[in-house]
């Protein structure tokens, strides 16, 4: 029940008319990527560009790109804190010892650390769930392919990666039952060639609509030039692809870096972890193509619908594995610990998780 | 010069001057046409310098050049051979993976297709008498072959003026017979000929004027047909030579025994070697004559451990006195046949006989491990004092042992390297070209310390192209030709024309000959 | 026209200027870049020449990012020296890495102090082994070292992510790919409180007088520098050219390697796929910058820190890109290379 | 079949962008000059490529930048190495940063930017053969252009006397001085040809295989590159068999996984890394295989006068 709490989106704040001007409130991001990498950072960078709109000259927002998940991280999470910072974002992984570390020795900061599940009393996480993007990714694939095989350029085996590729697959096989993934890892996140040529060799391998979990447009492009379909990914891709695109799963981080900077600036900040999905604002599938039939379309709306209110899972059981064990009873909703947990690949998927 | 022809040629106070030296001081020079004119001089006088001028590779800093009458501003060899200027040069400026064909081609700046060049290159050569395939890659000619496409390739530029910078090294006695008729033939065609070197009886044999440079200046025109040797050497080096003082043979037991040695070049393109044998003893200078590039670097490399491969038991040692067993070191590093006594002194002053950039100093540690302590700590104040010791009791013209070998010029540094291995006390001193580019009096320098070093007990070997030099200071002479090595001749039975013949490896049916008389006497 | 001319003898005051004038270069173009960008020159110079050593803690943080680089360097000058070119110490680096990972692992709360050398000597192995392969495929097929090291760095990332993400990821991290943090026992030990400088910043400077003893005073060293710089010589002299090939190869490799195990037993904790942090290859600039000279390497290996730290700066202080970084690198190490131009020659103003 | 024919289209097309580099690199070492700065010219060459065609529309005119832009990197490092006489490796590895850098630099706004759309290029009649039109008759005509420049090299290298000035003066500096060819002209000229070529590489990844423009997008093909030069023993014609080769090793990873090959993907990753290594112990084996085809002067400076 850690998300019961979840602010109205884009609700735009009263300004409390101050007499003085106060300082404002000082806020630092730290990206594991180029802002200009198009993909992750990308749209956390719009997340903080969302924040500045929103509150204007009451805060002030800086960010250091590139900051390898080594010791650096330590280094420029320190420098952050020490410099005025009260509020702090590492958006990746690996930046949670780091934070942590930082986080005991700075008590007044607030530190807000993405995708990790370690907290402090000054320290907490939030994430997004991607999967409901992937999951209406594949409503819309499974009803759009005509091989009834698709493919997923894969960037790296971690819990997030094959959960969205399962959401991806379940999604496709609530229309169409018919319907095979077929995965191919990458085992990087970034790197434009590699991505069109693994995209290359699904196409070849028979699939027609791709979906990716890398952080470039490469795979959309690769399905236009082939006259193949394909998505967008963290953000609203249509401009690469517009005769391919079928629509963009995107990341909105703005909804939450709102809320977060609201709590630190109204003093009703609290440790813990949030998980964000479309229900907050956070996860949309948008842009979905002209040709993709109305049914679908409102297959969409639907799941949309059922996601706010709670109505919709879209892990309900009965989910089987590959070797056809039931792994979520029918009627089941998963529970965060189940999704946390996800090592399998659901029945659909072809190919073995890697280890 | 009455009433004399426009002159081909004429050079008026050229100078050149490069960082520290004045390679050309206000050279004049006059050649006419038909005329083979020798332009004399020793090593670094600066005739390389002047050539390169007259062919446009290097520019002068001052003076003019006329030719056929007219001033000509040549900028470049291009711009040279346009002019009918051709020039072959002292180190061959080939191709060795190009074909005979492509590397004539590049020498010509018509048009031609590379089959025409082809066929030209046969014509050529037949009418000159320089037969060549077009089509074999160049590494795998001999130097006289290398030499003859050089030539070609001059030729067919129909040139008026032919440069050649010291032909001769390279080539056998018969060869350079051969070469002078060519030379000759085309010097009647009306070609004027430029011709270098510093070999006094080769120019007074072939050519009709002289023009003999010292230290980049011109000490004398003359027509080398009225000189003597001791005149044209007089212009040249200012003085005759010195005479080297020869001890009578004291020859002991053999220190360096070569039996059997046959091996493979390490080098793709190189000369194998064919069962040579070979034996050096205490107290005598044995000397080996040869083309260059018939054996001479493999066998070297062989004896000096640089090459390691020499089949066991071909090279044997014997390390201590008299009486001693001989020890196989056919196998053993360079290390350890110096730790024998073994010393090597190799052609290749900069980049092997020393690292250019290190000081002398540094470079002492190449051959030397006196300064060496436990553990390979180097006392680099004894090294210092070692090398100051060098420079000092050579008479190493440099700035102290801290200078970088590259700063001293190639006598000094010869002198120092020398010095070097000779301090070392070798019992066996193995030394490649001793007085390549080094100037006379350093030469006999150099010369004396490698007979005082043989009246002393050590046992000596020397290879070199120059006959002189092997004439003037060996004991016994051998020949080496294709990778096989001649059997041993006493200096008193050397002649120029029998080590000639030897050198294009002939050597079998002289020694025939020389049994069967022999024979007959007893 | 301006012309070089071959000076008699090398410049020994060049030898020290020119590092400073290319520094002064570098420090030139920045200043227009930054007009150019509308920061203000001096604020910008203050990032990233004062900030990153105007207090202790940041001098200290100055010393972290640089002991990788130096003992990376170090290695890698008598590498270069000896004229075999590794292009591949950041894969050196990553297996070193490993390694050390490795041995750190096995400790657990009961373990003793003796772990902490095992994990360097174990750094030290890993670089070595993988520069080794290097070295044995020159040896004996003549393989051209410098495309077979640089090959090996994508091998070793692979090799890395393979232990991560299957065999060692950590059972309690949520399936994260990392390994679990290293027991405190197994971690570099540090120097002070308060800040990250570990044991590792000792080792580097007594690299510093190792490599400098070695490669000036001991027949050893003087084998490679004369295989680099004159092999015929190297031959004459009877230095073997393999063993010249062999120990430059196991020196860099060993000193990367060493350098992986302070990095990932120290201010890191743990093996991640974030371990190959291009270390390996900066190091290499530093190399050069440093002249290839161990007192040399010390400075270039805090300038190159600064220019990191001072990138990192620039970002949340200026609002510069990261990439500013790269560009300031690169610059530097052209105008450097072309400076040394002037030791050996002299420029010289000719007519014609 | 047809999986086949897509399979060899793809391989294809991944191994253009290495011959057109390699080629380019080859010319370079042809001329005795090696240039490790392969990857930090294709980076700024993708940028050039794609910032023109952002610009212009013009798919042709971004290629002409990314060679302009290519040629001009090579130009600065030719300087250096040939005027300067800087060492070749540290000064082509300072291009790399540099041009990595830079491009990243100067690249930021367009990181967003989209370009027009495509035509899709077919050879009328032959595209539609069974096999053969999918597999070699439906690409970008920089795939045939790239056969072309191959050949051509050839022609150029081996059937040209402006070709065979240039081995000659990668073989011996020193001689092609001598008989009066301007060789640090000729070099630099090299240089800056390998320089454009590695630059319409470096222009065609970022406007058609792969079109956008992120830092760092030639992720490490340049370095391939240069690998392939010496794995052809500098032989045009096994560059580009060498590049298909490569690309096909390249897709293969992905093929074997897609049909389910159970070794871990990191194995399949470094494929085509211990495939480079491999093929390069065995062409190095052979001493004079090397020598006849290796130009001797590789990686050595040239002064002239000296
Ligand atoms: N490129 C150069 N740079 C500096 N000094 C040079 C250069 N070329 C020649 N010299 C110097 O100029 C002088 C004359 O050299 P040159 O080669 O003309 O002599 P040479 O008479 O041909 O000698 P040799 O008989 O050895 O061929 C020598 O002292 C030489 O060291
Ligand atoms: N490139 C350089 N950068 C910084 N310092 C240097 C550099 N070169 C030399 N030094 C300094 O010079 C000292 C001596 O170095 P080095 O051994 O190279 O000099 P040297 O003149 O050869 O001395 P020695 O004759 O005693 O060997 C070093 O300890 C160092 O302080
Ligand atoms: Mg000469
Ligand atoms: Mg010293």
């Amino acid at each position: 029940g850690k998300k019961e709490e979840a602010a109205a989106p884009a609700a735009p704040a009263p300004a409390p008319a101050a007499a003085a001007k106060p300082e404002p409130l000082k806020i630092a991001f730290a990206y594991v990527g180029p802002v200009g990498d198009g993909g992750w950072t990308f749209a956390h960078d719009n997340g903080r560009k969302a924040l500045e709109a929103e509150f204007g000259d009451k805060i002030k927002t800086s960010f250091v790109e590139s900051v390898p998940e080594s010791a650096d991280a330590e280094r420029v999470i320190r420098d952050m804190a020490s410099n005025g910072n009260k509020l702090i974002f590492g958006t990746t992984f690996g930046y949670m010892e780091p934070m942590l570390k930082v986080a005991a020795d700075f008590k007044d900061v607030k530190f807000e650390h993405a995708t990790g599940y370690k907290t402090a009393e000054n320290m907490r996480t939030y994430d997004s769930r991607t999967y409901e993007g992937a999951y209406m990714a594949g409503v819309i694939a499974g009803a759009m392919t005509k091989s009834n095989t698709l493919g997923v350029v894969a960037s790296i085996p971690i819990p997030e990666v094959i959960r969205n590729i399962n959401s991806f697959t379940l999604g496709a096989q609530s229309v169409n039952p018919k319907v095979k993934t077929k995965v191919v890892w990458v085992n990087g996140w970034f790197d434009p060639p590699k991505e069109t040529e693994a995209a290359t060799s699904l196409l070849n391998g028979g699939a027609d609509v791709l979906f990716q979990n890398t952080d470039s447009s490469a795979v959309l492009q690769t399905a236009e030039k082939a006259g193949k379909r394909a998505f967008g990914w963290d953000s609203d891709m249509t401009a690469y692809g517009p005769k391919a695109h079928l629509g963009s799963a995107v990341i909105n981080w703005g909804p939450y870096y709102i809320k977060a900077t609201k709590d630190a600036l109204e003093g009703t900040w609290s440790t813990g972890g949030v998980w964000w999905g479309h229900k907050e604002g956070a996860i949309d599938m948008v842009s979905i193509a002209d040709d993709v039939p109305a049914e679908v379309k409102a297959k969409i709306d639907t799941i949309k619908a059922g996601l706010k209110d709670g109505s919709f899972h879209p892990w309900t059981g009965p989910i089987v594995d590959q070797s056809g064990k039931e792994v979520l009873a029918k009627g089941a909703k998963a529970d965060d610990a189940f999704l946390g947990g996800i090592k399998f690949y659901v029945k659909g998927v072809e190919g073995k998780v890697p280890q | 010069m009455t009433n004399s022809p426009t002159p081909r040629l004429q050079l008026e106070g050229i100078t050149k001057r490069y960082p520290g030296v004045v390679a050309n001081n206000g050279v004049s020079l006059t050649v006419q046409p038909g005329e083979i004119h020798a332009v004399l001089g020793e090593n670094g006088a600066g005739k390389s310098t002047l050539m390169k001028i007259i062919y446009g590779a290097v520019k002068p800093d001052e003076g003019s050049v006329l030719f056929n009458g007219q001033p000509a501003q040549v900028r470049n060899p291009q711009a040279a051979r346009a002019l009918g200027i051709s020039m072959v040069f002292q180190h061959f400026s080939l191709f060795d993976t190009l074909t005979v064909a492509e590397n004539v081609w590049l020498g010509l700046d018509k048009s031609l297709s590379l089959a025409e060049v082809a066929a030209r290159i046969r014509a050529k050569g037949n009418e000159y008498g320089l037969p060549i395939d077009p089509e074999r890659p160049v590494h795998t000619l001999s130097v006289g072959e290398m030499q003859r496409v050089e030539i070609i390739r001059a030729l067919l530029t129909q040139p008026q003026l032919l440069i050649l910078d010291e032909p001769t090294s390279v080539l056998t006695p018969q060869a350079v017979e051969k070469l002078f008729g060519t030379l000759s033939q085309l010097a009647r065609e009306g070609c004027s000929i430029l011709y270098i070197s510093h070999k006094l009886h080769e120019i007074r044999a072939l050519c009709t004027a002289c023009t003999v440079l010292r230290g980049g200046q011109v000490t004398g025109v003359c027509d080398p047909r009225e000189e003597s040797n001791a005149s044209l050497s007089r212009l040249m080096i200012g003085a005759e030579p010195p005479e080297l003082e020869h001890r009578p043979l004291h020859a002991g037991a053999p220190v360096l025994q070569v039996r059997g040695l046959t091996l493979a070049s390490d080098d793709p393109f190189g000369t194998a070697l064919a069962d040579v044998a070979l034996t050096v003893r205490a107290g005598e200078v044995v000397g080996i004559a040869g083309v260059s590039g018939n054996g001479q670097g493999e066998l070297l490399r062989a004896l000096s451990g640089e090459d390691m491969r020499a089949p066991a038991g071909s090279v044997q040692m014997t390390a201590a006195g008299d009486g001693a067993a001989a020890q196989d070191v056919s196998r053993l590093p360079p290390a350890r046949r110096r730790a024998l006594g073994l010393h090597f002194v190799p052609e290749e002053r900069l980049g092997r006989g020393a690292v250019p950039t290190l000081s002398l100093a540094q470079n002492l540690l190449l051959s030397r491990r006196d300064a060496v302590g436990a553990l390979g700590w180097v006392r680099v104040g004894a090294l210092k004092r070692q090398a100051q010791d060098i420079i000092e009791r050579y008479k190493v013209k440099a700035n102290g042992p801290n200078a970088a070998a590259k700063s001293l010029s190639g006598g000094n540094l010869q002198k120092f390297i020398v010095g070097r291995e000779i301090e070392a006390k070798p019992r066996l001193l193995i030394v490649s070209q001793p007085t390549w580019g080094v100037d006379v009096g350093a030469a006999a320098q150099i010369r004396g310390e490698m007979l005082a070093l043989r009246d002393a007990g050590c046992a000596v070997l020397v290879v070199s192209e120059e006959l002189e030099e092997l004439f003037e200071i060996c004991d016994r002479l051998h020949v080496i030709a294709k990778g096989r090595l001649s059997p041993s001749l006493d200096r008193a039975d050397a002649t120029v024309e029998r080590i000639g013949e030897w050198m294009s490896g002939l050597w079998d049916a002289d020694q025939n000959n020389n049994q069967e008389t022999a024979h007959a006497a007893a | 026209m301006l012309r070089l001319e071959v000076r008699p003898q090398p410049s020994a005051l060049w030898g020290y200027a020119s590092p400073l004038l290319a520094l002064l270069i570098t420090v030139l173009i920045g200043i227009a870049l930054f007009e150019v960008l509308g920061k203000d020159p001096v604020r910008g110079l203050q990032v990233f020449f004062w900030e990153p050593i105007k207090s202790g803690y940041a001098i200290s943080e100055l010393l972290v990012k640089a002991t990788p680089l130096l003992i990376i360097a170090l290695g890698l000058a008598v590498c270069f020296r000896s004229n075999v070119w590794n292009i591949g110490a950041e894969g050196q680096y990553i297996i070193g890495a490993i390694f050390a990972g490795g041995v750190a692992l096995m400790a657990d709360k009961t373990t003793g102090a003796w772990i902490v050398p095992a994990v360097i000597l174990a750094g030290m192995v890993g670089g070595m082994l993988w520069a080794g392969l290097t070295a044995l495929l020159r040896d004996r097929f003549n393989a051209n070292e410098i495309l077979v090291s640089l090959m090996l760095v994508y091998v070793a990332v692979q090799v890395l992510n393979y232990l991560v993400y299957g065999p060692w990821k950590d059972p309690g991290g949520y399936n994260f790919p990392q390994t679990k943090t290293f027991e405190r026992v197994a971690q570099m030990p540090r120097l002070m409180d308060g800040s990250r400088v570990n044991i590792g910043l000792l080792f580097a400077l007594l690299g510093v007088a190792g490599v400098w003893l070695f490669l000036f005073r001991t027949v050893s060293g003087y084998a490679q520098i004369v295989g680099g710089l004159a092999p015929m010589a190297s031959r004459y002299a009877g230095f073997s050219s393999r063993k010249a090939l062999w120990v430059a190869l196991l020196v860099s490799g060993g000193a990367a390697g060493l350098a992986g195990a302070f990095e990932v037993a120290g201010p890191i904790g743990q093996l991640t796929p974030y371990v190959p942090a291009g270390y390996g290859f900066a190091a290499i600039i530093v190399a050069f910058v440093g002249r290839l000279h161990p007192v040399g390497i010390v400075f270039s290996a805090l300038l190159m820190s600064m220019f990191y730290i001072g990138g990192e700066l620039a970002q949340s202080r200026l609002g510069l890109p990261k990439s500013i970084t790269g560009v300031f690198q690169g610059l530097l190490l052209f105008s450097l290379l072309a400076c040394d131009t002037l030791i050996a020659y002299r420029v010289r103003w000719k007519k014609g | 079949m047809e999986p086949f024919a897509l399979l060899l289209a793809a391989t294809l097309n991944a191994g253009t962008v290495l011959a057109i580099a390699s080629l380019g690199l080859l010319i370079n070492e042809k001329a005795g000059i090696v240039n490790l700065g392969a990857e930090g010219m294709m980076l700024c060459a993708a940028l050039a490529g794609f910032a023109t065609v952002v610009h212009t529309g013009s798919t042709w005119l971004g290629f002409a930048a990314g060679m302009g832009a290519g040629a001009l990197l090579a130009a600065v490092f030719g300087v250096l190495v040939i005027w300067l006489n800087t060492n070749q490796y540290a000064t082509g590895l300072a291009l790399s940063l540099f041009g990595g850098g830079f491009s990243a630099f100067a690249g930021a706004r367009y990181v967003q930017e989209t370009l027009p759309e495509q035509v899709r290029w077919a050879i009328p009649g032959l595209a539609d053969l069974p096999f053969f039109g999918a597999a070699f008759f439906r690409h970008h005509p920089m795939v045939y252009a790239c056969v072309g420049i191959a050949l051509g090299l050839i022609w150029f290298l081996y059937r040209t006397r402006a070709g065979l000035v240039l081995r000659s003066v990668g073989e011996s500096p020193e001689s092609a001085h001598a008989l009066g060819y301007p060789v640090r002209r000729i070099r630099l000229m090299a240089v800056m040809a390998g320089g454009a070529l590695c630059g319409l590489a470096g222009a065609y990844v970022s406007t058609v295989y792969t079109p956008l423009w992120v830092e760092g997008m030639i992720a490490g093909k340049g370095w391939i590159a240069l690998a392939l030069t010496t794995f052809a023993t500098w032989r045009p014609a096994r560059v580009l068999l060498g590049a298909y080769l490569f690309g096909g090793v390249t897709m293969l990873q992905f093929h074997l996984q897609a049909i389910g090959v159970q070794v871990p993907s990191q194995f399949l990753t470094m494929l085509p890394y211990v495939a480079t290594i491999v093929v390069l112990v065995l062409i190095s084996r052979n001493p004079t295989w090397i020598r006849v085809n290796m130009p001797s002067s590789i990686g050595k400076p040239f002064y002239p006068g000296s």
